[in-house]
């Protein structure tokens, strides 16, 4: 009896309890704590967006519905991969696992890396939540014309400040243009509804509702990248806030699985790791669950 | 062990351990649930004009999937009844958080200020725009927007 | 006396373990879960006395608004010469409440207790995790580091209340002291809800998995099944505060518009981008926060059922309905958020629907309540100083629980919600009950953790001066509620109607510090014990749980057997054997000749 | 094997009398003092104050209806504790311990009692509830409240009785309404959280920014009273102090009307 604080492990024994490994119980606890998180983004997404009274078709903020289907393709291919490693670990056979283990990090990476494009895409069109404010509008009202005018007034200082002297030929275009713009309707004293309306559509026209026919005209600042005028996107502030948090959560959960399956390319995959792979097969499928509720949600509603 | 594992009625938690060909078998059934929240989408969807068909189906899909997920790749279905202990009643209270929601939030615009509906979001006007541009302001567009027209 | 207490000596046991790691591994990065509860517990008695002055100085300038502080006022506001600036008074009270909750009662209940306690009143070596469970102790680091932090950034510390309410929290322009300090103090909270995190899903999974041979879950002591139910609370609730957090912290740093409405300008500045709505984060702040009131409530009513069996030398009476009545407050205790929004603008009807339930979770609390009432009647009642803060906790409860009645009913608390009838109710539950039981908890379980006996002449007069004067500073505020004095006012004899209740606060501000001055005899007791408290053996308590029959304190590994559980924890006064008490270990007495049995034989 | 005790005390029982009486003692202050201090409130005026709404004596016999009930289990509990501390105390119970369990015939006992009157205590006041928050008036608004960092701006109709207009009448932190005459404000916030709490009318409601919350009520008795901000709204919270002034329906429009002209001498 004296002896046997040397050696607990092996003599402790304990009262039965559920037919798991401790930590596969942990990590569905863990779960059960992640869903209530998401639980609360989605919710107020939800509550949020079907309480607005005007919220953006995908293809208003230049969502691509084909590109967030080709995500979720790849997450549930990553989603095989990873439980075809655990069923290799189980057999016993390392160098398999391990080369799931590979496509699986493959994977992940090719998902963040789409999400990275889309992203950018974003940004590119100034869609994305800023302080104090972002470029994006609820309405082509008053303040909107006004930054506007405050943005085309800034490019102008900026191309004049090289000096009269130094202006190349793109300056002086690009000048023209800007007086061009300036001489909006909606720019000018009086605007109206209308024109005001007209202004933002020729700044950034609208997508289409999902069924209708696409018509591809480029707005101004497709054309002209360096031009970022403000532009209007009804709903657009909520729209942006609610995606970019989501699916950012969602980013940051698949970076953390990945940081996993990199360290688990340098271990041994044999019978041993079976059930960590377990576990971190159930973290990864559950981050895949929560794609499969958010791209319908973010993409296609 | 598990050497009759083939059957979906074993409990063994070590069951799916042959079974390659059931994941692949799920694997399929997703991507075909993915193309037909995509269904909706296209022309011969019926319900256009209602969008709410197509949420509810949507869900109804991407519940289907997140179900099939849980039962086959977390091996949901071969474990014992601990499983509904951790996973009903987040679910309900995740349901429930989002209803006790939707009083306040969800009907938030229901006594709004006059001073938040003058900044409030609205659809943009475009048929206005579209009869004024075709009548008066169309030589002012034509020079920067007229080749797509 | 049975064989598993009679065996194995101490001293030289705790040699034998103490030194198989460097210093640094052994008591700072320790995995071992006793060092980590004492951890737990010296770090949040620290900050308790952090909390502790700002609630003083929060006193004072209710007793004696804009009136010089005496000694330390001129060292913190030279520029004011010494008085308390309305800006300091908000930053005062919002990080009171924020330290005392956040950094003092949840984890000192959780970290501290549930760390040292679990594993030894479960009969496991260690927890489940124990890696995990250092990083939640050290997860806390950086909240301490970043809220220690917010009271030297510009514009000083958060100065919202702590509930943040949005959109003073969340926009710049709204104070001036809800810029960096207000960002620093959300960080805060989500690492304190990192570690929460950590600590329950490792809570859970030890006690579902590593209970003792024979420890069946009703013959877990009390204590354990409210860590248990804590637990369960922290890992479904904190979640929502985390993601109410970091919805903040995007409003703050990246411009969402989660918490504001369209057009809302704030000192002539645009405060955002618009769409969201203020009551949302009320909504997801009191969901979790609601039930982080149970969590600060359900541990120290498990440890004072612990302790009253204990010195009552009686069964706890009726333990299923008390397991019962714990799940129940859990339980009900996820519905009944919305109380705290009564008068916010939120719907009538959902107010409605929260105050049916809100007033239903009075009744597992009275039951409880009643229990105790039922375990001292009959007992021998050894009024011990863990005994004496049991008995004030049970004495203290009944007047917060009842007074919670008042605000669950929705007209009277139209009148007063955000007066003094809430801070009464609020300090009634977390100091009168989870504070007094986490100081009759540390004087109960201290031999354990040190093996030497707190003093208990000092013991019995920190509790004379903490019972008097607590209850001198905070019964008044009901009726000071009463008459309608608004809380959180910097100087509320600005109002006509109040002028006369200055006096009151006056005396009331003497009582608090008062109570502040007796806890430096706690503190004389606590630290001067660990070097002159006298030594004492296993079970100095003569109690019943798992811990009183491993060595005090216990070694790495915890107990020098396998311990073997026969029973419930609270067989005190058992006519099956001669002493009064009954260890959950002993054989029945029928297989008494067979001591040496091997472990897990039979049970 | 000798048990080991802690403390001292529980060898020697020399003094123990004395001091165990002191304890008990001590927390048979707790009901005594509890009990007097809610008797000497009143006396002290430092209790509900004066009420002058035709609803807020609902609100105060809903109030003094829940002090007594919980005042009485208060007082059944708390002295039932110091009954056991005295009669169970180690040196003076000569009787075995009742080695016992619980009662499952107490337990539902002391569950379907409170629980009924819990429920009663729910039901009872509903109607309270629906009279202030939900049972709107419909009438049109007789004022506008906002409340801004930190005072309250109060805005009447003007001549034409519709809000919103240009001949609406301004007027800062100074209150004032007709007595004995339904009133129901359009309370908004301009900022942050305010709460327009007016103690004398049991009334008090958050005002949010972006909603328009309608708050009503009837005032019965002619004075002047405070109006109080009850949710903290920044540093100056404590100075966000308004006037209410309840007046006949004569001095009520002359005072509208005198405000109206000092507006249009400056404008």
């Amino acid at each position: 009896m004296a002896t046997a604080g040397h050696a607990h492990s092996d003599s402790f024994q304990y009262q039965p309890a559920l037919p798991i490994p401790n930590g596969k119980l942990c990590m569905w606890l863990f779960l059960s704590t992640e869903i209530m998180f998401f639980a609360a983004l989605i919710g107020t997404y939800i509550v949020i967006r079907f309480g607005a009274p005007v919220w953006p078709f995908s293809h208003e903020v230049h969502l691509s519905e084909p590109i967030g289907a080709f995500n979720t393709f790849v997450l549930i291919c990553s989603s095989v991969s990873v439980v075809l490693a655990l069923e290799a670990s189980r057999a016993n056979r390392a160098g398999a696992a391990k080369g799931w283990i590979a496509t699986t990090l493959a994977l992940g990476v090719l998902f963040l890396g789409v999400k990275a494009y889309e992203y950018n895409a974003k940004f590119g069109h100034g869609i994305y939540p800023a302080l104090p404010r972002s470029r994006m509008y609820e309405k082509p009202d008053l303040y909107f014309a006004s930054a506007v005018r405050q943005r085309i007034q800034a490019l102008r200082a900026e191309i004049n400040a090289k000096g009269a002297e130094n202006l190349t030929e793109q300056d002086q275009q690009r000048l023209q243009l800007l007086d061009e713009i300036a001489a909006d309707p909606a720019l000018g004293p009086d605007p109206t509804r209308a024109s005001l309306t007209a202004l933002a559509l020729r700044i950034m026209p609208l997508g289409t509702a999902p069924g209708e026919e696409e018509s591809h005209h480029a707005g101004l600042n497709d054309e002209h990248p360096w031009l970022k005028l403000p532009i209007v996107v009804p709903g657009g502030n909520m729209w942006a806030s609610t995606y970019f948090t989501l699916t950012g959560f969602h980013a940051l959960h698949v970076l953390g699985g990945l940081v996993v399956f990199a360290l688990l390319l340098f271990m041994r995959l044999d019978a041993g790791k079976a059930n960590f792979i377990e576990n971190i097969g159930l973290y990864w499928h559950f981050v895949d669950i929560v794609w499969i509720f958010l791209f319908p949600l973010l993409y296609l509603f | 062990m598990s050497a009759n594992a083939s059957g979906e009625t074993v409990v063994d938690p070590h069951a799916a351990e042959h079974g390659i060909g059931k994941y692949i078998a799920v694997f399929v059934a997703l991507i075909v649930l993915t193309g037909a929240s995509f269904f909706t989408y296209s022309s011969l969807w019926p319900f256009h004009d209602e969008p709410a068909v197509g949420r509810l189906f949507m869900m109804a899909v991407s519940c289907t999937k997140a179900t099939l997920v849980m039962l086959f790749f977390m091996h949901l279905k071969w474990e014992a009844n601990w499983k509904y202990v951790l996973t009903v009643p987040p679910a309900i209270m995740a349901i429930f958080i989002m209803l006790a929601l939707v009083p306040d939030i969800g009907l938030r615009y229901r006594i709004a200020s006059p001073k938040r509906r003058a900044f409030m979001a609205e659809p943009l006007d475009v048929a206005s725009v579209e009869a004024g541009s075709h009548a008066a302001d169309n030589g002012d567009q034509q020079h920067e927007t007229g080749g797509e027209h | 006396m049975s064989a598993t207490i009679a065996h194995g000596h101490e001293g030289a046991h705790g040699d034998a373990h103490a030194h198989s790691g460097s210093f640094l591994t052994t008591y700072v990065f320790s995995r071992d879960h006793k060092v980590i509860g004492i951890q737990f517990l010296i770090s949040t008695l620290l900050w308790f006395v952090v909390g502790g002055l700002l609630a003083l100085a929060v006193r004072w300038q209710l007793a004696w608004p804009w009136a010089d502080m005496p000694i330390v006022g001129r060292m913190l506001f030279s520029a004011e010469g010494g008085q308390i600036s309305p800006e300091f008074y908000t930053m005062l009270f919002t990080m009171h409440a924020s330290v005392m909750i956040f950094f003092v009662i949840i984890p000192i209940l959780a970290g501290a207790f549930g760390n040292f306690l679990i594993p030894l009143m479960i009969g496991a070596e260690d927890m489940a995790f124990p890696t995990l469970n250092m990083l939640s102790y050290w997860a806390m680091w950086p909240a301490f580091i970043l809220m220690t932090a917010s009271f030297f950034v510009e514009g000083g510390a958060a100065s919202a209340g702590w509930t943040a309410y949005t959109p003073l929290a969340s926009v710049h322009q709204a104070a001036p002291a809800s810029g960096t300090g207000q960002t620093l103090w959300l960080l805060g909270l989500i690492f304190v809800g990192i570690s929460s995190m950590m600590g329950s899903v490792n809570y859970m999974t030890t006690i579902i998995q590593m209970r003792a041979p024979g420890m069946t879950m009703f013959r877990l002591p009390l204590t354990i099944w409210a860590m248990f139910i804590t637990a369960v609370l922290q890992a479904f609730a904190l979640p929502v505060l985390t993601a109410a957090l970091f919805m903040q912290v995007l409003d703050r740093v990246l411009g969402t518009g989660f918490f504001v409405p369209e057009g809302l300008m704030i000192n002539n500045e645009t405060a955002g981008a618009g769409g969201g709505q203020p009551l949302l984060w009320q909504h997801l702040f009191w969901f979790y926060s609601h039930p982080a009131v149970y969590i600060m409530i359900l541990p120290a009513m498990g440890m004072v059922s612990d302790m009253i069996a204990t010195f009552a030398r009686k069964p706890i009476f009726g333990y299923k309905p008390m397991v019962y009545a714990i799940a129940g407050i859990a339980g009900l205790g996820f519905i009944v958020w919305g109380h705290h929004m009564f008068m916010s603008g939120m719907n009538p009807y959902l107010g409605m629907t929260f105050m049916l339930a809100t007033m239903m979770i009075a009744l597992p609390s009275a039951i409880k309540v009643f229990n105790w009432l039922g375990t001292i009647w009959g007992g021998k009642i050894e009024l011990t100083t863990p005994m004496l803060f049991s008995l004030a906790f049970v004495s203290m409860f009944i007047i917060g629980g009842l007074s919670g009645i008042f605000m669950a009913a929705t007209p009277v608390d139209l009148f007063i919600h955000d007066t003094y009838f809430i801070v009464g109710h609020i300090h009634y539950v977390l100091f009168g009950s989870s504070a007094f039981a986490i100081f009759g908890g540390i004087y109960y379980w201290y031999p354990k953790m040190f093996g030497r006996m707190m003093n208990e002449t000092l013991g019995k007069i920190h509790f004379l001066l903490s019972f008097i004067f607590f209850n001198g500073t905070f019964f008044t505020m009901h009726i000071l509620g009463a008459g309608g004095f608004p809380r959180r006012l910097a100087d509320p004899y600005h109002y006509e109607a109040f002028k006369h209740m200055q006096p009151m606060n006056q005396f009331m501000t003497i009582c608090a510090l008062g109570m502040g001055a007796a806890q430096i005899i706690f503190a004389i007791n606590f630290f001067g014990s660990l070097f002159f408290g006298k030594r004492v053996g296993r079970n100095p308590w003569r109690a019943n749980s798992l811990e009183w029959q491993a060595p005090s304190p216990p070694g790495h590994g915890n107990f020098d057997f396998q311990p073997v559980v026969y029973r419930g924890p609270y067989e005190f006064n058992s006519p099956e054997v001669d002493e009064d008490y009954y260890p959950q270990t002993q054989p029945p007495p029928e297989k008494g000749g067979q001591e040496k049995q091997k472990e897990g034989e039979q049970h | 094997m000798p048990v080991e005790f802690g403390p001292d005390e529980f060898k020697t029982n020399e003094r123990r009398t004395i001091v165990t009486r002191f304890w008990i003692f001590l927390f048979l202050l707790v009901p005594i003092l509890g009990v007097g201090v809610f008797l000497w409130a009143p006396y002290a005026g430092v209790y509900l104050p004066q009420d002058v709404s035709t609803h807020g004596h609902k609100i105060d016999h809903l109030f003094t209806f829940i002090l007594l009930l919980t005042g009485a289990v208060f007082i059944a509990t708390e002295v039932v504790l110091v009954v056991f501390m005295w009669r169970y105390d180690r040196e003076r119970n000569q009787d075995p311990v009742k080695f016992t369990h619980g009662s499952h015939n107490l337990e539902m006992v002391w569950t379907i009692i409170p629980a009924a009157t819990l429920l009663f205590i729910a039901i009872y006041q509903m109607n309270a509830w629906a009279e202030v928050k939900i049972d709107r008036p419909d009438i049109p608004p007789t004022l506008k409240v906002t409340a801004r960092q930190f005072e309250w701006r109060l805005q009447y109709p003007g001549p034409d009785g519709v809000l919103d207009t240009r001949d609406d009448i301004h007027t800062v932190n100074d209150l004032h309404i007709p007595v004995n005459e339904q009133i129901l404000i359009h309370l908004e916030s301009d900022d942050v959280l305010h709460s327009f709490f007016l103690p004398n009318l049991r009334i008090k409601q958050d005002a949010v920014p972006g909603s328009t919350i309608p708050v009503w009520f009837r005032a019965t008795e002619i004075g002047a009273f405070d109006l109080v901000c009850a949710e903290l709204c920044g540093w100056g919270h404590y100075k966000m102090k308004g006037r209410l002034t309840i007046e006949s329906r004569e001095d009520f429009e002359n005072w509208l009307e005198q405000k109206r002209q000092e507006q249009e001498a400056v404008q």
